[in-house]
């Protein structure tokens, strides 16, 4: 994968897209975006696995839960912007999908 | 003949020219000393410190520093001359002269 | 007494009364001139208007702002005559009562005012 | 025997100084996306602030003078305006920063949204501040600044690749994302180095009367107090990169933080997470306020002492009443903790020059230090410390607009 170059285009566009002044509106890259998606999943498999094992409260988890949500629900409405190919668009879709089931795994575990 | 008051901050930092009208430094100290006269003590000022330029003066207050600055003045031609209040003329004090010629004048060591 | 350096010791340092409490710093040194006599170091002022000038026009323009937005009219300046320093050294002493001094008006204010309503704000040390 | 009641106050307050919200935040999300690979800044960080704690402290020790009383007298009106403006501002938004730990802690702890905290926090603070004299603020923040240690044991425990954890504290470039390295470079470089830091260590040893004598307590507590504080820091990062990195967790939001201890340490490592975060930023938001306070009050000449009554040094009490709560405004409007701390660490990078240089000239002028001044190892490292802070001033704009977020 070649993340690092795309990153740092990205960052480059996004810089000159700033400098314009339009930098406000336009939605973070598809790699971010992706990375962003994959942190939350990750986030809830080990808040999962922690509350498992008795190391996290119910209280702490409901708040990661609303984090990842939130993270979710902004993904949702940018991300189908930001990815161009139809390759681009399966793996949005399947960023998004691994991070609901990980938020309902965690739901299930928590037991909200 | 009354007199007239001047700020301090209003002299430092000022050009001052010799008797020639060339540019010999800026106002960087005034010095004083105490003097009894009529009866009363007053703080008056006794010579004025001109150089070359004030940044480098600023920084040229400790013993490494003065070294350095020593050493790296040469090469700049940074000057202070120490000036006798008497032969300062401030008559305008936003454009000071010295009454003598600036190789008359006693520099600071 | 050696000499002193104006623009070093003594313009921007520490202030303090008779009972050698905090009143402020020299913002401006006030020098008379007159034909034939070495310049004299007349006045200490205390003053923000004073500060103000020194850093320059624009510096004034928001002073005075800031003041009208108070509807503050007058400026709460000091003036000490240089007569009144007692001792030069890294504060300087002057031979006055900081209580009556109008560049303290704040403080007293603020202390009256403010301060001194909230309860605990006034009595023995802490 | 009390000189080495102060030496061991000292060090802890160092401990509890070092490990904020800053450190905190910025260790972690070095650890989470680069591994060990960011700490050598964390070394670099540690070792120059202990270099600007020790001379502060010594100037003040030996001209029994502050270092915002030195930065007006000795340099003016005109240029004092400068560092002074710049510590204040950029003092106010780590100071919002520090609010915003406080009142995270709090929601982690409570699920009570964090912004409800920020006013509280502020008044508690306040409180203190109003009631409590300059030694309960000391003593009080660095005593139970110990549960930072916690820090340390979840590093421990985890059992760090040694060799690996040693080659990193050389730099190193980074093999992707080299906009994001630099920037969590010069972040973590401003959490390490705070102006407040020094300033308040500098006004602190004004208000408990140090002379000559307490040299060795300043050489102490700077070189010890920082080996710990940076030691945590260092912690931090560590945890993060076992914890975090190996997952891909990348650290958007403050919740994710708090993973760090419960992972190697269960449930006690949450609640030493929850209670360091709370309390090492509570202690930093009084710091951070009174060093604020301080400034302004040596810069204008006020009376100013926290060993005073409020009534006696009015504007001076007043000016740390209405900072406090002017800070805990953005976290009272829901502004984002983690990306207001961000932005405050890598301004607090760019303000360094005003801070660093003038000390050069003050640590060189013998009327003020006679025989302690700067020997020339001592100015060599302050030398490249100003150079590196030119560096961070003119590198923090463009890190920000790439590599942030």
């Amino acid at each position: 994968m070649n993340r690092p170059a795309h990153t740092r285009a990205h960052a480059r566009l996004a810089l000159l897209a700033l400098l314009a002044g339009g930098g406000c509106g336009s939605p973070p890259p598809l790699a971010k975006q992706l990375e962003t998606l994959a942190s939350w999943t990750a986030t809830m498999q080990l808040a999962k696995e922690r509350h498992g094992a008795g190391a996290i409260t119910y209280t702490y988890a409901t708040q990661l839960r609303d984090k990842a949500d939130d993270a979710f629900q902004q993904a949702s409405t940018t991300i189908g912007r930001a990815a161009q190919t139809r390759t681009d668009s399966a793996y949005a879709a399947a960023a998004l999908d691994s991070l609901r089931t990980a938020i309902r795994q965690l739901e299930a575990e928590i037991g909200s | 003949m009354s007199a007239r008051t001047v700020a301090l901050s209003d002299l430092l930092g000022r050009t001052v020219r010799d008797a020639d009208g060339r540019k010999i430094g800026r106002i960087e100290e005034l010095n004083a000393e105490i003097s009894l006269e009529h009866g009363r003590s007053d703080y008056v000022v006794t010579h004025f410190s001109v150089g070359r330029f004030k940044p480098l003066d600023m920084i040229a207050t400790g013993n490494f520093v003065q070294q350095l600055v020593r050493r790296v003045t040469r090469a700049t031609g940074y000057r202070r001359y120490e000036i006798p209040w008497d032969w300062m003329d401030l008559g305008d004090p936003a454009h000071p002269r010295v009454r003598r010629r600036e190789d008359e004048l006693p520099r600071a060591g | 007494m050696g000499t002193v350096h104006l623009s070093r010791n003594v313009i921007d340092t520490q202030l303090v009364d008779r009972h050698q409490q905090k009143i402020g710093r020299i913002d401006e040194l006030l020098l008379e001139l007159e034909e034939g006599k070495p310049p004299r170091v007349a006045t200490i002022v205390i003053s923000g208007a004073a500060r103000a000038r020194r850093v320059g026009g624009w510096m004034v323009a928001c002073h005075r702002a800031v003041h009208a937005l108070l509807g503050q009219r007058a400026e709460h300046e000091s003036r000490v005559p240089f007569d009144a320093v007692r001792c030069i050294a890294d504060t300087i002493e002057l031979d006055v009562e900081g209580n009556t001094l109008e560049s303290l008006r704040l403080e007293r204010w603020l202390s009256e005012h403010v301060i001194g309503r909230i309860p605990g704000a006034s009595g023995e040390r802490k | 025997m009390k000189k080495w009641g102060e030496v061991a106050l000292g060090v802890v307050t160092c401990i509890g100084g070092f490990l904020e919200v800053g450190s905190i935040a910025t260790s972690a999300q070095g650890g989470a996306e680069f591994g060990y690979q960011l700490a050598w800044v964390l070394l670099l960080g540690t070792l120059s602030l202990a270099i600007l704690m020790e001379m502060t402290g010594r100037l003040a020790a030996v001209s029994r003078r502050s270092y915002g009383d030195l930065l007006r007298e000795r340099f003016g009106y005109r240029f004092f305006l400068l560092p002074f403006l710049a510590v204040f501002i950029v003092s106010l938004l780590v100071l919002a920063s520090e609010i915003g730990g406080v009142a995270i802690a709090l929601q982690l702890a409570t699920g009570v949204a964090f912004r409800w905290w920020a006013i509280p926090t502020a008044l508690i603070g306040w409180l203190l501040l109003w009631r409590g004299n300059f030694s309960i603020v000391e003593q009080g923040t660095a005593l139970l600044g110990l549960v930072a240690l916690s820090f340390g044991v979840a590093a421990l425990v985890l059992h760090p690749a040694w060799p690996t954890l040693g080659r990193a504290l050389l730099p190193s470039l980074p093999s992707h994302d080299h906009a994001r390295y630099w920037y969590l470079a010069v972040s973590m470089l401003g959490a390490s180095i705070s102006p407040y830091l020094y300033l308040f260590y500098s006004a602190g040893a004004i208000e408990d009367e140090w002379t000559i004598e307490h040299l060795g307590v300043n050489r102490i507590t700077a070189s010890v107090g920082n080996v710990f504080g940076g030691g945590l820091a260092i912690a931090s990062l560590v945890t993060a990169a076992l914890v975090l990195a190996p997952r891909e967790i990348r650290v958007d939001a403050y919740e994710q933080i708090a993973l760090l201890l419960a992972t190697p340490l269960g449930r006690p490592g949450f609640v030493f997470f929850v209670m360091t975060l709370f309390i090492t930023c509570f202690g930093a938001t009084i710091e951070i306020v009174l060093a604020m306070a301080y400034i302004l009050a040596q810069g204008f000449g006020w009376r100013w002492s926290e060993n005073l009554k409020p009534a006696q040094d009015a504007r001076f009490s007043t000016s740390y009443t209405v900072l406090i709560l002017l800070a805990a405004v953005p976290i009272a409007l829901g502004m984002d903790p983690l990306s207001l701390t961000n932005i405050s660490m890598v301004a607090t990078a760019a303000s360094l020059p005003v801070t660093v240089i003038p000390l050069f000239v003050l640590m060189n002028d013998g009327d003020l230090l006679n025989t302690n001044v700067n020997g020339w190892a001592s100015n060599l490292a302050l030398v490249v410390i100003a150079l590196l802070s030119v560096v961070l001033l003119v590198a923090a704009l463009p890190l920000q607009l790439l590599g942030g977020g």
